[in-house]
């Protein structure tokens, strides 16, 4: 396996610069998420505007790769809907899983299909995931007690 | 004699390399203690040399390449294990250090998490184990709950009659082997189970016989926890198995406290991972999950049914030869319906050790004692027992030397 | 460069085949991740595999020629375990699946005994591993006790200003660390059991990295319990080892309840035998005893004087050679004075995953994270480090094979 | 190892006629030892009159092993000082630890020479010990506590 499947520039890129990063309000769910093997974490907060995903802000402290996932995940969710969103996550999701076999869509993942080269190295999908998982915790939240703070 | 399609004992038992050893007195060994434990293939055993040699590392939090071996050869095991029991999810499989183990883990934390206290019951059985006696008994003590159990009638199966009075509406565990390792016999677990859970109460089964023999779906059998070992399926020392519905373990708190179970640590507080790492503190057993798997993998290439099916015929078998003996008394069901194969005997005039000790004399192994049934033996008036018992190994020919063995012993000791 | 008399380092690593493996793109493998979990020489991995081929059975309770030897080879590891740490007597040594269920077994049965209650405090550090902070969390949380802690230094010392009000006479229980197996910190114990005792509480200690690196008299060291695990000294997974004081081990309650700690078992109730087999219910870790003995026979035939030298030379040279590097700080004692061999860094500007990556893909295998001690690193302001941690088979090539790789990774990341 | 050693001609006649058998009146001390291994257990009393070992009486239940050493310690037993009786206790330990290689002195154990074969079986050695760990667990609660009872 080459380590350079996994440090692409582009991940390079949103892992010095990303994008969406710092907690902003307004946000109707926020969650606390912890990768427990290597101590990675993130808080992440989603701010809904009815079916919209309105933002997505984040504190997150991590590797290259956690830290890089979160910013694409800001890129790709913030302006769709729900269930857009949850597409795009399931999407996602099926590429880190699928240990270098699925072929990414560009279409649906963007800066995204970066991360192909992740899922050939098992013990860093979970780094991938770390934001997605949160977001997904968040949103449900959101959805689920729209009222609650 | 009955013989099961395909199925070449002869060809197992070269896998096995002791089995064709000899032992003092140069007489071949007949390994007759399989409930006790069973032999290793050597397919089992050049899986943990390989890991160790090859693959060791840590698990989980390694993240070089020789850990993301060692844990693909772990969680690996526990695939493996959950796919042979019918596991609805890979997560619900615990690695414990025993079956003990694992019975002790489930009393420990429902009996932190308030399960049961005084005026509750719990119910187990006259023919279990200790391991699936003692645990229930402390934790009835620290939590002043009831203990109860199901009396084991004169042919040795458990007895039903009172069953709707035994477990009631403040019954809130029942814990019962499936297979008597002392009598053999096979209980008829869905009518517990169904009744069981008409009261609410959980079902922990002691499937520590019955996994090396049966086959084994946890799915369809409906119980809330199972418990089984290592060493008694072709596998390693070192390693049980709790199985739990995972809805059931996601609600229940740590047993033990350490690396690997946690989410995250201060001083002041933890959180703690899901199941199944939520009970797996500190290092697991890594090199054992792999021979863990190699052992399924064995178990699985001849077939549980097949295995079954020998199992069953092997021990009809030793059940009509050893009635041929004179004085020779079986303690547990003398049909091979229903029935695992361990059977245990007393001998008119020779006390079990001395039975046991003249059998190794003549190169046949087999347990002498209580074998961890203390309660099952005094139910029988008897304070120990010979017990034979049988894998997937044994052949007809080693239930004729153990006969011929016993009638030694008879002749030594002048008993007949 | 120091090097100890006679002490052949290329000699040893021939006993261990994976240290001649190359890994993914062809590098050899540089295992520096010996803290974590040590590699095992062909003399233990053939112990084992003997056994399990030869003299497997179940012990104790089999009484044929194959349970004799199964029975000696357990009880042999424990003899080896005995002398190896200078236990009075081999009745102290208990068998347990690892270090961390040692020291839940304490926490536990301390709190089964009352040991703790309200207004008692527990002392531990913020230098402990998980497995020697949530086992006295939960019992902390079960008894109302008050879990309290020594402090670290900016040195990564064991900050001793305040041990005599943090021990004081509420406190029953003192639990830490000999070796810290982030800060590489040996603690002086002495100073910490003598408080302790002279208050009245008892003194559990966890050697998990002592007992692989530095020669352990447990008599002379004179604390109540002794907590470690085989793993980490050449010796199998599937094992760790309780010592305790005899007459305090005869006084406590059995942990699990099951098969080889009883002495007798009726339905209402039992009683239990004797240290160690009370604390050891179940069918015991056997083949992993075999193997802990031929561990013990390893390290005894190189002299642990000679382990703990060198693995105190090559932590010198890797301090001295670490702190050539710009941008990587050592967290933990930057000297080679009661310093065992693990050393954590940051590298500025690149995440501990990733440095562990970057030195995979050069075949130098690290840990990255928070090693089982979030408080550790919290106290040093850091989520998580790198970790490079020797031991006997490690040479100084391997050091200089991981500043190089060190230096390739800043080249990567552009932070050189 | 040869059975025939463990199983000696006196070995068998003291399992078929027991001598001493049967729980009697007076004693001073009552115990109840059990082999956790087997299950064997022996209920054993202790009766002195001043310093001598007036009777031992037993009620046994195992194998040949044992219930042959309760008859040989009866034998051996009764009549002697305690101290005398310790001793013979050390010299019969002694012979059983020995796996094989103490002669066992016949002037001081009498039948109980015939246990020098059970040495070589370290799983019986405790068979052979159960009513002797008994006999001095009760001589020294007799001894301890001389009015109880
Ligand atoms: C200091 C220390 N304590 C306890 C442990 C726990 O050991 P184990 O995982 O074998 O239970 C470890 C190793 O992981 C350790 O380094
Ligand atoms: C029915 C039954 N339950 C539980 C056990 C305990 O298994 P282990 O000794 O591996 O904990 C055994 C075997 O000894 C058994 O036969």
């Amino acid at each position: 396996m080459d380590v350079d499947a996994l440090y692409q520039e582009i991940i390079l890129d949103h892992y010095k610069n990303p994008h969406g990063a710092g907690l902003r309000e307004p946000h109707e769910a926020e969650v606390h998420h912890v990768n427990p093997t290597c101590g990675d974490e993130i808080t992440l907060r989603v701010h809904l505007d009815g079916d919209t995903v309105a933002d997505v802000s984040y504190d997150a402290e991590g590797c290259s790769i956690s830290q890089a996932s979160a910013s694409v995940l800001y890129d790709l969710l913030v302006g769709k809907s729900v269930p857009q969103g949850l597409a795009v996550l399931d999407a996602f999701s099926e590429v880190m899983h699928g240990r270098g076999q699925v072929e990414p869509d560009e279409e649906v993942l963007e800066d995204g299909i970066a991360f192909a080269g992740v899922a050939q190295f098992p013990a860093r999908v979970k780094c991938a995931l770390l934001s997605w998982m949160a977001w997904k915790d968040a949103v449900s939240q959101a959805v689920s007690d729209p009222k609650e703070q | 004699m009955t013989r099961t399609q395909g199925y070449d004992v002869e060809a197992i038992r070269k896998d096995f390399p002791v089995l064709a050893r000899s032992v003092a007195g140069g007489h071949p060994l007949v390994y007759l203690d399989s409930a006790n434990t069973s032999q290793k293939p050597r397919q089992v055993v050049e899986a943990i040399e390989r890991h160790y040699l090859e693959h060791n590392a840590n698990v989980a939090r390694a993240m070089h390449q020789l850990g993301a071996e060692a844990t693909a050869a772990f969680e690996g095991g526990r695939d493996k294990i959950a796919q042979f029991i019918g596991a609805p999810s890979r997560d619900e499989v615990i690695f414990t250090k025993n079956a003990s183990e694992a019975l002790n883990l489930v009393a420990r934390v429902l009996g932190d998490v308030g399960t049961v206290g005084p005026g509750d019951e719990i119910v187990i059985s006259q023919m279990e184990h200790h391991s699936n006696i003692v645990p229930w008994q402390l934790l009835a003590e620290r939590t002043g709950a009831t203990l109860r159990w199901f009396g084991v009638t004169d042919e040795g199966r458990l007895d039903l009659d009172d069953l709707d009075t035994l477990v009631n509406e403040r019954t809130k565990i029942v814990s019962l082997t499936w297979v008597s390792n002392m009598l053999g016999t096979i209980n008829p677990l869905d009518v517990v189970i169904a009744r069981a859970h008409q009261v609410g109460a959980l079902v922990a089964v002691d499937a520590s016989q019955a996994v090396p023999q049966i086959p084994v779906d946890v799915a369809s059998l409906g119980a809330d926890f199972v418990a089984f070992t290592g060493h008694k399926m072709v596998g390693p020392t070192g390693i049980g198995v709790l199985w739990g519905r995972y809805d059931l373990l996601a609600s229940l708190p740590p047993f033990l406290g350490g690396g690997e179970m946690i989410e995250t640590v201060t001083m002041e507080r933890s959180t703690f991972a899901a199941p199944p790492h939520r009970f797996e503190a500190g290092t697991p057993p890594i090199a054992q999950a792999a021979g863990l798997g190699a052992a399924v993998d064995y178990l699985t290439a001849l077939g549980m049914e097949n295995v079954a099916a020998h199992e069953q015929a092997i021990t009809a078998h030793a059940l009509e030869r050893l009635q041929e003996i004179d004085g020779l008394t079986i303690v547990g069901p003398r049909e091979p319906v229903d029935r695992g194969g361990a059977i245990s005997f007393a001998l008119d005039g020779v006390h079990p050790h001395d039975v046991a000790q003249l059998l190794d004399s003549r190169g046949v192994a087999v347990r002498a004692g209580h074998h961890c049934a203390k309660p099952a033996h005094r139910r029988f008036g008897v304070q120990s027992t010979t017990r034979a018992s049988f894998y997937l190994y044994t052949t007809e020919a080693e239930i004729d030397a153990l006969v011929e063995a016993i009638r030694h012993t008879q002749r030594y000791f002048k008993v007949s």
